[in-house]
């Protein structure tokens, strides 16, 4: 299985390789043949590393591919782990990462940098699968580092749109922010257990637990502490968490198969699957528990707020994400591992799909995004409507529908969690199920439904978009319905991750709702018990109340509760303070230290002040230079005599 | 088969010789002269690596010729794992510069390219010689040749700026010759590795690291006496601001490591929390210093002088560490993280003083203001652009992550709050580096000048390349580079931990 | 017998004597000169002597150089003189200021 | 007391006052002469030091030559000496402060506390046979022989630097040899062949 393994990641890369260097000489359908074969080898790979690592009982791989370098008797190595959280991620991650590359050849057809944006997502599929397929923090930090520089390239690939290189520098920068906590945590690591392999470090997770580090005088901490909330610095930062998350709308700036695939389905989903990864250190240490939760809560209903108000098709989506990363982070908080995965891997689905349909408009539309331009599309793309409305539906917890099961595990499982915070957080997460409902539909409803708003040139145009594109959707829409309901059963309840995820007995919240948990029907049937899945039907219910029975109503509304809407519109206010603050207050310390620290004191006063010292010094000296040669005598005779008087004297 | 040839002495003499040649040999050909002669040197430098025994800690490839008796002074050369890479950086870059002042150069080839050849055995020199009058006679030697190539091929504003440099590093080193010829009376030996056991009271262990410390503070630089480098840099032309950012600054650090660590251990120990907070300045200070430049050279320099806060911070963070735990953990690793930095950051400047010299051969500006949307006329040369500033920004996977990589970790064995500052550079560095790739780079075409540039020309794809595929190669596979340091490294460190009161 | 001290110190003198010669003949460049003769002088009394009471002809040897040094001292500043009297008619030292900034 | 002595107070009486007339005579030909005076007296000195080949070079050749063209020189410039002894009573006082202070510590050092007679022995005479200037010739020859060379040298290069310096373009009018262009001189400058026909032809 070796050669396999090695295989996944290695083929993309050779196809990223292919498409952006020899770009030119292959062509457009040489680029994308090589590209997309290269994946489907990777995913066909996956799936047959999944069969075999989850039916065909194989062992967990965990071996090094070469040594990266040796110092300090510390060994860097890069090689894979290969368990069963692994392939389910290397799954995922092709699978969607071949739905975004088939979808591409739609919707990039008429852009000039095609072979470029090919070798791109191969790129970033490289870079998603050695980040998950990793057996040290070194490797995983590489990975990180890798999609967020592809991350980075994708959102700027419009290169001449100043907003687009803009969010990219921007998303670049706030990922460094998350990476230098990340760092940290892998220093604290590697500082008290002299390793950076994961098993060897979760072998002494219980020292790291005892061991304390004093950060402030007269407080010490235990290093397990310090480490996983360093750690999560990180993944806030790649998983964009309040109040790292300020990137991700922006990113939007993007193509769409980019917001599909890296800002929904995979990126963004590092840090959870960070996280999860490092379930064992992280269950030694509740503070950082209870604050993983209370970050994640508040991300979840705070970002779905703000969809509310958004107007641009993509950054309701992407709002969207923002809130769904958040309910995985707060899984992640309760100890539900296993369910944050499990939603992980159900949202990669439907929110690609609802990214592609996204994009799908937007192809229709010319790529125009503004909402308020759309409306009643469904009877031009009825396709794209169908499956967005899929989409939707897993996305709102519509029971039945994927999004159903993992979201509401996750909320049962935050209920049933006993660590501080646990009781905010379930509150967050149950308003968050009807704040979701709300701008889900409401973007349905201003899309497809209600009245066409767009100018006559453009819906004398509509149509349905090629087979390129709705193939992708359709194959998505699949999973979105069926995936939860198929695998709910082994993957939450069934220990199925096995070993690769540990939870200690008194944090176990799925083991609890395990016990009333009677095949994926009986969840269906005791979700109708809950409250969540009315909270969501209240959602689509006001949302159809307010954008199609009274359109007028939503304007009314917005007046009457401004400020409520300005600090929505606003986005709490985190972009203006971080330009403010940071950005420009960071220039402008930049240029004051330069100016002045530099330029006045370093070199205006110590070193053109020396030379104006011995400039006058000198002048001083001329004095004495009258040039002539009597003088000069004179002084060395003097001289001579000072001399000789010393001798003297000394003697 | 070449074990017993005198290889120190050829890639020493080789260049200078050439050198010598090439001016001699008149306008015509110089280029080509010059280039071979570059090569030939590189080739005479790998046996250096092929041949270098990674198992033992004492000096290799050695050469021993008595050359002023009555003193004691030899000409003594010989390498470790220390000394290694910085060669075969140095024999690898002047390639790169020669290739580089193919076109550019116009008047007086034959002398620039000369120039170019003396520096490098000099430089090549400093770091074989292990006599301390041999190495201070090429230290200092190295700053004729650059003030030449400074003040003679340099932009309008070069006397003031060769002026502060020569005055500047002079002023450095000597006081490193008063040090020297301290230690000289103390113990009758100039030879470097006899210098090292010298026992030394407290006292003059202080007096003799600070003066050795300034000499090396200069050259690298360290925060406060950096301003000489933004100003060298922007006047030098490009082949000049190569090497100097490339190799000259390495001599601060290979200095740190040579002499003042094992000569004056118990000093370092006393004055180590003045280094370490000096590196750390130099780090987040110039940072922020880098983020207002406005000139793409200065830029750089910046950048230059907080990623050398690295290397002074890998190399005295070893006193703590010493003085923390009895095996010294992560000591290893940062004075092998800070040599990898030296390395990498001579490929990764190199290469992004290259990239600032193809755009001014072609805009005869270095504004950063004057660019903008230079991707949509150079695509190719972008690409490298972008591989370089990112990997100026520390990504994994270049070479410029290792050497951060290996101090942050090594630092936090240390302490917390001195590696969160050091790791301050993850964002600081991204942000400078990339906020002016995104002004110079991307965004639409500012003004017509922007448009009309054509893309590079085969030579600099070569010259480029190679830097890439080095760049990329090291930050994959750093352990070729890092293996041959541990003896070394070793013994530097057991040196350091013995106390010499 | 007459003891090396005051061979030296009559050498002393004589170097004390030709110093205040220069110092108070301060503008007339030929009695600088006479003055630095008799300064060789002074220091070759005492190397003569010297290399009596040591019984070592090296002293004398070096007399002998410093002789010839002397000689060609002379010859050319004096030279120097004729030239810059041809030149400028003059030899006060106060009028020979031309490198004076 | 013995003869020795009495030569030696008389020898140096006369020299200290001659030097000191040197300085102070205000005829520069008066110093030249009392400098003469100062070096016969130190040759004098000398040979009671038995450095007679010293004592009689001095008087030979440093008199003989050196002085006389100090002598040369002082009379063939004709100096106004008026303006040179500018300042002379001025600096008097310094001056001879200078010079005793000078003295004064000189002999503190070189007195006879640490050279005086019990300190150094003086040596035995030498024999009558010696000779001092061989013995000088031998060392001079053998040992010191690059360095006589070298001496020799200096002198060479002070002769040809004197001769340029004084030496003087004439005016247009007057020839000169050129020795160079005699010796560089060749068979084609010098003489030219023309071959011409031994006979007339008869006139047709």
């Amino acid at each position: 299985m070796e050669s396999v393994y090695l295989a996944i990641p290695l083929f993309p890369l050779a196809g990223a390789i292919i498409a952006g260097l020899f770009g030119r000489q292959i062509g457009r359908v040489g680029a994308h043949t090589v590209t997309i074969g290269a994946v489907a080898i990777s995913f066909v790979l996956s799936v047959i590393a999944f069969w075999h690592i989850v039916f065909g009982g194989g062992a967990v791989y965990n071996e090094s591919v070469y040594t990266w370098m040796v110092s300090d008797g510390i060994t860097f190595e890069i090689g894979f782990l290969v368990d069963r959280l692994t392939v389910l991620m290397m799954t995922t991650v092709t699978s969607v990462s071949l739905m975004v590359h088939i979808y591409t050849i739609g919707y990039m057809h008429e852009d000039p940098g095609y072979q470029r944006f090919f070798s791109y997502i191969s790129l970033f599929t490289f870079a998603m699968l050695m980040l998950v397929m990793a057996n040290n923090f070194m490797q995983l930090f590489f990975g990180w580092e890798a999609v967020g520089v592809v991350s980075y390239l994708l959102i700027g690939f419009w290169y001449t749109r100043e907003s687009a290189i803009f969010a990219n520098l921007k998303a670049f920068l706030v990922n460094r922010v998350g990476d230098f906590g990340f760092l940290l945590g892998i220093g604290a690591i590697l500082a008290w257990t002299g390793t950076l392999d994961y098993a060897a470090v979760f072998a002494q997770a219980g020292d790291l637990a005892n061991a304390r580090i004093e950060l402030f005088d007269g407080a010490p901490w235990s290093v397990a502490t310090v480490a996983c909330l360093l750690l999560f610095v990180g993944a806030m930062g790649k998983s964009a968490q309040v109040p790292l998350h300020v990137w991700l709308p922006d990113s939007m700036e993007g193509p769409t198969p980019i917001s599909a695939l890296i800002h929904a389905a995979t990126m963004v989903t590092a840090g959870i699957f960070m996280l999860a990864r490092m379930s064992p250190l992280f269950e030694m240490s509740e503070t950082a528990l209870s604050f993983v939760l209370v970050i994640g809560a508040i991300t979840a209903l705070a970002m779905g707020l703000v969809g509310i108000v958004q107007h641009d098709i993509k950054r309701v989506v992407a709002y969207s994400t923002l809130s769904q990363l958040g309910y995985m982070t707060v899984a992640l908080g309760a100890s539900a591992y296993s369910a944050a995965i499990f939603h992980l891997m159900t949202h990669a689905f439907f929110k690609a799909l609802l990214f592609l349909g996204a994009g799908s408009v937007i192809i229709a539309m010319h790529h125009e995004q503004d909402m308020r331009r759309m409306g009643g599309l469904r009877r031009y793309m009825p396709i794209t409507y169908i499956t967005a409305v899929i989409g939707s539906l897993a996305l709102i917890g519509f029971p039945g529908f994927s999004g159903f099961f993992s979201k509401d595990a996750i909320i049962e499982g935050v209920h049933y969690s006993g660590i501080p915070g646990a009781g905010f957080a379930y509150w967050c997460v149950l308003i968050g199920v009807f704040v979701t409902a709300l701008y889900t539909f409401r973007m349905l409803f201003l899309t497809f439904h209600g009245e066409p708003r767009m100018d006559e040139h453009t819906r004398e145009h509509l149509h349905e978009t090629p087979l390129v594109v709705t193939i992708p959707l359709i194959l998505l829409a699949i999973p979105s319905v069926i995936i939860g309901a198929w695998t709910i059963g082994p993957l939450l309840f069934g220990g199925w991750f096995g070993e690769s995820i540990l939870v200690l007995p008194e944090h176990d919240v799925m083991a609890k709702l395990g016990e009333g948990f009677h095949g994926w029907w009986g969840f269906i049937i005791h979700g109708f018990q809950g409250p969540a899945v009315y909270l969501a039907l209240a959602g689509v219910v006001v949302a159809w109340y307010v954008w199609i029975r009274r359109p007028d109503l939503a304007d009314r509304a917005a007046e009457r509760l401004r400020p409520v809407h300005r600090i929505l519109e606003k986005k709490y206010g985190f972009d203006e303070l971080y330009q403010t603050v940071f950005a420009d207050g960071g220039r402008r310390l930049g240029g004051v230290l330069s100016r002045v620290g530099d330029q006045r004191i370093i070199d205006g006063w110590v070193v053109n002040g020396a030379a104006r010292l011995v400039g006058r010094g000198a002048g001083l000296m001329r004095h004495l230079q009258s040039g002539y040669l009597y003088h000069y005598a004179f002084a060395m005779i003097l001289g001579v005599l000072v001399a000789l008087s010393w001798v003297v004297l000394s003697a | 088969m070449f074990a017993d040839w005198p290889l120190l002495s050829l890639s020493i003499w080789l260049p200078i010789l050439g050198g010598v040649i090439v001016l001699m040999s008149g306008e015509q050909g110089a280029r080509r002269l010059a280039l071979l002669f570059a090569i030939a040197t590189f080739a005479v430098t790998i046996p250096l690596y092929t041949g270098f025994d990674t198992t033992t800690q004492a000096m290799q490839f050695r050469e021993f010729l008595p050359w002023l008796p009555s003193f004691n002074i030899n000409y003594h050369l010989g390498i470790d794992g220390i000394s290694l890479p910085l060669i075969l950086l140095t024999s690898f870059i002047t390639i790169l510069v020669v290739i580089a002042g193919w076109g550019s150069i116009e008047k007086r080839v034959s002398q620039y390219m000369a120039s170019f050849l003396i520096l490098e055995g000099v430089m090549i020199g400093v770091f074989a010689a292990l006599d301390a009058v041999l190495f201070y006679v090429f230290f200092e030697a190295q700053l004729i040749p650059m003030f030449l190539i400074i003040g003679a091929w340099g932009g309008p504003n070069r006397v003031y700026a060769t002026l502060k440099f020569f005055l500047y590093t002079f002023l450095g080193s000597v006081l490193m010759l008063v040090a020297l010829v301290y230690l000289y009376y103390q113990s009758g030996t100039f030879d470097l590795q006899e210098l090292h056991l010298v026992r030394l009271s407290m006292t003059e262990q202080i007096w003799i690291f600070l003066a050795l410390f300034l000499a090396f503070a200069v050259k690298i630089p360290m925060w406060p006496v950096h301003t000489w480098l933004p100003d060298a840099h922007v006047e030098a032309p490009t082949g000049g601001s190569v090497i100097l950012a490339a190799i000259m600054l390495k001599m601060g650090g290979y200095g740190f490591l040579r002499l003042s660590l094992p000569i004056a251990p118990d000093a370092g120990h006393e004055l180590a929390g003045l280094m370490i907070a000096l590196s750390l300045i130099a780090v987040v200070y110039i940072g922020f210093v880098a983020l207002a430049q406005k000139d793409l050279k200065k830029l750089i320099a910046y950048s230059s002088i907080s990623h050398m806060g690295f290397v002074t911070l890998g190399t005295f963070i070893v006193f703590l560490l010493v003085a923390e735990s009895p095996d010294a953990a992560g000591a290893r690793l940062g004075v092998e993280g800070a040599i990898v930095q030296m390395v990498s950051h001579g490929l990764i400047s190199a290469a992004l003083f290259l990239c600032v010299g193809v755009l001014y051969d072609r805009m005869h500006t270095r504004m950063i203001a004057d660019y903008g949307g230079v991707v949509n006329a150079m695509p190719v040369f972008a690409s490298f652009l972008v591989l370089f500033a990112l990997s100026n920004a520390g990504l994994p996977g270049t070479s410029g992550f290792v050497g951060e990589f290996m101090v942050i970790l090594a630092t936090f064995h240390a302490n917390f709050w001195l590696a969160a500052l050091a790791a301050l550079t993850l964002i600081l560095g991204a942000a400078y580096t990339l906020w002016m790739v995104k002004r110079v780079v991307f965004g639409p075409v500012a003004n017509e000048n922007v448009g009309a540039l054509r893309d590079i020309g085969p030579r600099e794809f070569v010259v480029l390349g190679l830097l890439a595929v080095t760049v990329l190669g090291l930050g994959l596979w750093p352990a070729p580079l890092v293996e041959v340091m541990h003896p070394a490294v070793d013994k530097l460190i057991a040196q350091v931990a013995q106390s010499k009161l | 017998m007459i003891p090396l001290s005051h061979y030296l110190i009559l050498g002393a003198v004589l170097f004390a004597i030709s110093m205040a010669g220069v110092f108070i003949n301060r503008k007339n460049v030929i009695i600088l000169l006479m003055s630095i003769e008799l300064m060789l002088l002074a220091v070759n009394m005492n190397f003569v002597a010297f290399s009596h009471f040591l019984g070592d002809l090296s002293g004398q040897i070096f007399v002998f150089f410093i002789l010839t040094v002397a000689a060609a001292e002379a010859a050319i500043g004096l030279a120097i003189l004729v030239v810059l009297f041809r030149n400028r008619g003059t030899i006060n030292v106060a009028d020979l200021d031309t490198m004076k900034g | 007391m013995p003869v020795e002595q009495i030569t030696f107070w008389i020898f140096s009486a006369i020299m200290i006052a001659s030097a000191l007339r040197v300085i102070t005579a205000r005829n520069p030909v008066h110093s030249v002469l009392f400098l003469v005076l100062t070096f016969f007296t130190a040759a004098a000195l000398w040979l009671l030091l038995e450095a007679e080949f010293l004592g009689i070079v001095l008087v030979l050749v440093y008199v003989g030559a050196v002085m006389v063209l100090f002598l040369f020189v002082v009379m063939m410039i004709d100096v106004n000496i008026a303006p040179l002894r500018e300042g002379f009573v001025r600096f008097l006082p310094l001056g001879a402060l200078v010079g005793i202070v000078m003295v004064a510590e000189l002999v503190l050092i070189v007195g006879p506390r640490y050279f005086g007679s019990d300190r150094y022995e003086a040596p035995p005479s030498a024999p009558a046979d010696y000779s001092n200037t061989e013995a000088l010739g031998r060392l001079l020859y053998s040992e010191y022989l690059y360095q006589f060379e070298i001496a020799a040298f200096i002198l060479l290069v002070s002769i040809i630097a004197a001769i340029t310096l004084t030496m003087r373009k004439r005016p247009e009018t007057t020839k000169y040899q050129t020795p160079g262009n005699q010796v560089r001189a060749d068979r084609a400058d010098r003489l030219r062949v023309v071959r011409m026909d031994s006979e007339r032809r008869e006139r047709p």
